[in-house]
């Protein structure tokens, strides 16, 4: 169950480039399933007005170590909100809303799992693999982004036993190229029976990564994006049209959904992401 | 705390209010659009605390709304294009309106809008026979399809039509919700009342447009869309007074509203109610928070009862 | 940087642009009443950097305006009941207009009201004439004092009675600003053009009220204000982009700008130029702020010339 | 001459109730005259919209010690800026609009003064007496507030050698009662030949004694507050009426404006002080 809650900026790191990963309290822990987002701003602040999506990149529940247990988020500065946060001081009171949104659905039974991420589109993955490591699932990442510093959470995606490859489009780092390439390959060396495709990424990539897993035959769930102006369902800004024609929330019915649903899905741009102040 | 919770104690003051007959337990009615068909936020209160609920608009037939991107944030507000995505009347009879009928001490009114004067007739009958519906809340911000695509609420005439129209066909109190993009407000809300409103609300949102630079576009895919939020307050605030001095029917007054201050500041110049609408979007607890605080501040003023407030402005 | 100081090299866009046969060195004017006559902010930038300055409207007899409070902040946004204070024509011409014919390289903008068209059509008289003016700005979001006090700028007969009188008189060309606050402002525009307007500018403060909930008072003196500044841009760029569509002459357009993105918004729906006010207030060299990044900007966009970015939306 | 300029919070420190100094770099020290105010917002933030004036309370030039030098104000947290300056981090940028408006007149061979103060009115004096006490003068003040927290600056005036007597509202120090009765029985006790008054304070207290002093005959300077929304003359918001019935600008004309000049002046009110958020 979602909720409205208010915590404070734990801690902030810079992970290279405009990427930075933010700590906050968790005090909604016991809800958070994998896949799942949080509406973030600032406690008291009228600008920006509306708040910002985040995915759930780690939620630890409070425990001795941690009090006040630990919702990390993945933040790739690109406007005004994200600055923001990227800026006040360690300790300033945060207001979240969360969780929201369907998580990443885990099949009954299902044994392999591959990732695949552009840029900061790694962030739910890192919450999925603990998920499904702990499960004992076999879990293999693609991870694609412009250079180098693009390519985030590889060490935690590694420590949680995911193999990850890599290809920069400059080819700075891993593959030269893209990550449909891997995916190519990675289908043709041949992935284990049953593997579930979780596709999180810019819209090009989600929609050409949703085609070769239609042509694969490959079950397939992709994590929107879409401009929020609530996040929890009332507003119907955010929808993306299903193969029906319909709209679907992508803060309520998504930001999971399952690839073939979406086949000829509708989205809209969102802009040059900046706003007048 | 207590008029959140909807006991009242000695102490605290008294919030009911009573709109054409039918009483309000409080002041605080969730605004069309921001609230789906009252089911969506009860992950974050319950629903049955407000004083009523303005439903998303319905129109006969389901409607798919506009492309996206449909939102903006902008300076202090948003603006939307939804383009009045919404169930239609069929389904919000059979799925949406039992849970509405369920929160029996929170009025339920029903928002509606059509394309030509027949349907909002038509709606107008059909929506105000059903059981459970407390007021129907006619939106007129819409083009007529039948007269150029001429906006109803911005013309006098076609406004008088249209709302003598459903007035005829309408069996529950019929609240016109004006336009604020018109040059006398004034005039609009007389012409409402005289072919027929039992009672107005305003404003429904101000004709804004965003463009991207770097894309050379608009941003919304609608090219213009509605603004709303504390940008417009100021706005909304001098035309709801406007109207209060101009007809002797209930008031509900909107745009901008975030917190008790804010309502209190419509309510001080007229209105009976208030709706919150965008504030939900930003603070979901917004409308709970706002009657808890609502309490406190008319005790500070030295006021028990919110009817003492209302309309007191003193002008010089 | 070479924006700013007006010295465009090989690599800086080209901002001049030209209204009515008068060339600007680039297009960002100071807002009327905004930038008093040109001299009070010469302590934070030469003003001779601007492309050009509106005076703060002038009228016939000096006009001692509205008492106190006359602004009020909200949000994003300031409300101001002035009261259209100023020196009158008479000081003006001998007091204020030698500095700002000093500016040789800055277009001279007078803006000017009256209470009667008569007074309108003597204004534009005698400040036509006058050497060193460059354009008359009419001020048209004043009551007629004759006619129960209908704002010219609201009344399509009203105003385009008083625009053809005073262009009748006026020897410079004639720019009509328009006031957003009516239904159709495409209409107004077309109204003002077929009158005689040789340039629109637009637009004017929204009327809006601030009320004071523990003195149940309105907190301006004169009850209701005009909205400027940010929370009104999405507005006023909608207002712009829609009278560029619907006239031929140049526009200028302004609401809300604060930097060098936002008059480039304005521009792109179609605006000639711009106008800055509010935005001066809160920092005082935002129009040579604006102007240094305006070339950056356009470069980043690949635009050599101003004059290749002017409405060149893609509407879908 | 007024500049626009960015500095930063260099210390912050509550000295009672709702009152506080902060101290910035201060880059326009060499301009600073006594009575003179600066207009104040966070560099770079939307909300306030407007930036807020406050009275110099001391400017001291860079130097070795002080290398970005110090701009102090005495703030009293009332409203939104004022809050708002009160809880962001030392260190936080500043902008800065200063120094504006008129600053107190000090005349030719004058030898003594006397200070009458309400409550946060006091904030302009302690830069004057620095420069009086400069000059040799004689300097007393009279200290008005509603209770003792009300009573600031005290200290930092007997420093510069200035003889302070108090009066609060409810006796919780100095004399119980208003300053306008200390300042009967200094008139009533005599004072040097040829003191100027200098006042700043809430209204109703300057137009007492602005009146007190023109029975007495006595040279009164007062410093006004307004609303403001430049701060440097051109908005036309801030003005008073004069004996004409002119409007002066507070900003431009004022703050300090000759008590004789204002017999029958036209505040406004400015409201409760809240602004909507
Ligand atoms: C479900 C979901 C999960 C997301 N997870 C992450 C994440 O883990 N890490 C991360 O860095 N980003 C994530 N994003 C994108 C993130 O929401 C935007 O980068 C952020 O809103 C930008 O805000 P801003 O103020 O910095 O940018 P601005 O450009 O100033 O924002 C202007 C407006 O556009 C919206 N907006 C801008 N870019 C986007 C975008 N890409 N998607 C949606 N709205 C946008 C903003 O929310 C705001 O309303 C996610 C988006 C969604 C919908
Ligand atoms: C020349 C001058 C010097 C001043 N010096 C000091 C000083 O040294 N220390 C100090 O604490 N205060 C001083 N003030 C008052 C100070 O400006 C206000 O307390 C402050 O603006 C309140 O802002 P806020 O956001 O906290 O309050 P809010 O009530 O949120 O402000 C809302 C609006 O009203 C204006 N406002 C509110 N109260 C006042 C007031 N008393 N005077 C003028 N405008 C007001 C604000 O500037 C703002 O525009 C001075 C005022 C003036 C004009
Ligand atoms: C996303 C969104 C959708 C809306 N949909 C409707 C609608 O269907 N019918 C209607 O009458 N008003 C609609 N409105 C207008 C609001 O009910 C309200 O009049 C307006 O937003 C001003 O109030 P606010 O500033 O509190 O949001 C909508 C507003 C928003 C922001
Ligand atoms: C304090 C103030 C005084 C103004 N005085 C005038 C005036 O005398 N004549 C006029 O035509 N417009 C006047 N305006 C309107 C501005 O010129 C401008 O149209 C409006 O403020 C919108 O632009 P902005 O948002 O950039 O301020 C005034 C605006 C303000 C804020
Ligand atoms: S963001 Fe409001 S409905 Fe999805
Ligand atoms: S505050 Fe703008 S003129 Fe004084």
């Amino acid at each position: 169950m979602a909720e409205k809650v208010r915590t404070r900026i734990l801690a902030r790191r810079l992970t290279g480039g405009d990427y930075y990963l933010l700590t906050l309290g968790n005090p909604i822990a016991a809800a958070v399933r994998p896949g799942q987002f949080v509406m973030v701003g600032l406690a008291d602040a009228a600008d920006p007005f509306l708040k910002r999506p985040y995915s759930i990149y780690r939620s630890l529940p409070p425990s001795t170590e941690r009090p006040e247990g630990e919702l990390v988020l993945l933040i790739k500065r690109v406007g005004k909100g994200s600055a923001q946060t990227a800026s006040v001081p360690v300790g300033t009171a945060i207001d979240i809303i969360g969780p929201l949104g369907q998580p990443f659905a885990i099949p009954e039974g299902s044994t392999s799992a591959l990732f695949v991420a552009g840029g900061v589109g790694v962030a739910p993955f890192i919450e999925l693999a603990a998920t499904l490591a702990g499960k004992g699932m076999h879990i293999q990442a693609l991870i694609g982004g412009r250079s180098e510093v693009d390519l985030q959470g590889i060490g935690a995606l590694e420590e949680l036993g995911v193999t990850v490859r890599c290809a920069t489009e400059d080819g700075s780092a891993g593959t030269s190229g893209r990550v449909t390439t891997l995916l190519e390959d990675a289908i043709e060396a041949g992935l284990p029976e049953g593997t579930q495709l979780y596709v999180c990424g810019p819209d090009a990539m989600m929609k050409a990564v949703g085609a070769i897993a239609q042509r694969a035959g490959l079950p397939c769930q992709l994590s929107l994006e879409a401009v929020m102006g609530c996040g929890f369902g009332v507003c119907l800004g955010c929808v993306v049209k299903d193969n029906h024609g319909e709209f679907v929330r992508v803060c309520k019915e998504g930001p999971v959904i399952p690839a073939d649903r979406l086949q000829d899905y509708g989205f809209g741009d969102i802009g040059d992401g900046e706003v007048a102040k | 705390m207590n008029g959140a919770q909807g006991h009242a104690t000695a102490a605290s003051p008294t919030l009911g209010v009573t709109i054409c007959g039918v009483d309000f337990k409080n002041p605080v009615i969730a605004a069309s659009g921001t609230f789906g068909y009252g089911e969506d936020m009860i992950d974050f209160f319950d629903p049955g605390l407000l004083g009523g609920i303005a439903t998303k608009g319905i129109s006969l037939k389901p409607k798919a709304g506009n492309p996206t991107p449909r939102i903006w944030e902008t300076a202090s507000g948003m603006l939307n294009a939804i383009g009045l995505n919404n169930v239609g009347l069929d389904v919000f009879l059979e799925k949406k309106l039992p849970f509405l009928r369920s929160l029996s001490d929170t009025a339920c009114i029903v928002n509606f809008y059509g394309h030509t004067v027949e349907e909002y007739a038509e709606l107008a009958g059909r929506l105000g026979e059903v059981e459970g519906v407390d007021f129907l809340e006619m939106n007129i911000s819409c083009p007529n399809v039948k007269e150029g695509g001429i906006v109803f609420g911005t013309d006098p005439k076609l406004m008088a039509t249209v709302v003598s129209a459903a007035k005829k066909r309408c069996r529950v109190p019929l609240i016109v919700k004006l336009s604020p993009n018109v040059t006398d407000i004034a005039l609009m809300a007389k012409t409402a009342v005289d072919a027929g409103a039992d009672a107005l609300s305003l404003v429904n949102t101000f004709t804004g447009m965003a463009v991207d630079i770097r894309r050379r576009r608009p941003i919304l895919a609608n090219g213009v869309g509605g603004l709303s939020g504390p940008a417009i307050k100021p706005l909304a605030l001098r035309m709801t007074h406007a109207v209060c001095q101009a007809v002797a029917v209930p008031v509900i007054g909107m745009g901008g509203i975030m917190n008790a201050r804010d309502a209190l500041e419509f309510m001080l110049v007229g209105a009976t109610a208030v709706q919150v609408g965008t504030a939900s979007f930003v603070n979901p607890t917004a409308m709970p928070d706002m009657l808890t605080e609502m309490g406190a501040l008319l005790a500070e003023q030295g006021v028990d009862n919110l009817c003492d407030w209302i309309g007191t402005l003193q002008t010089p």
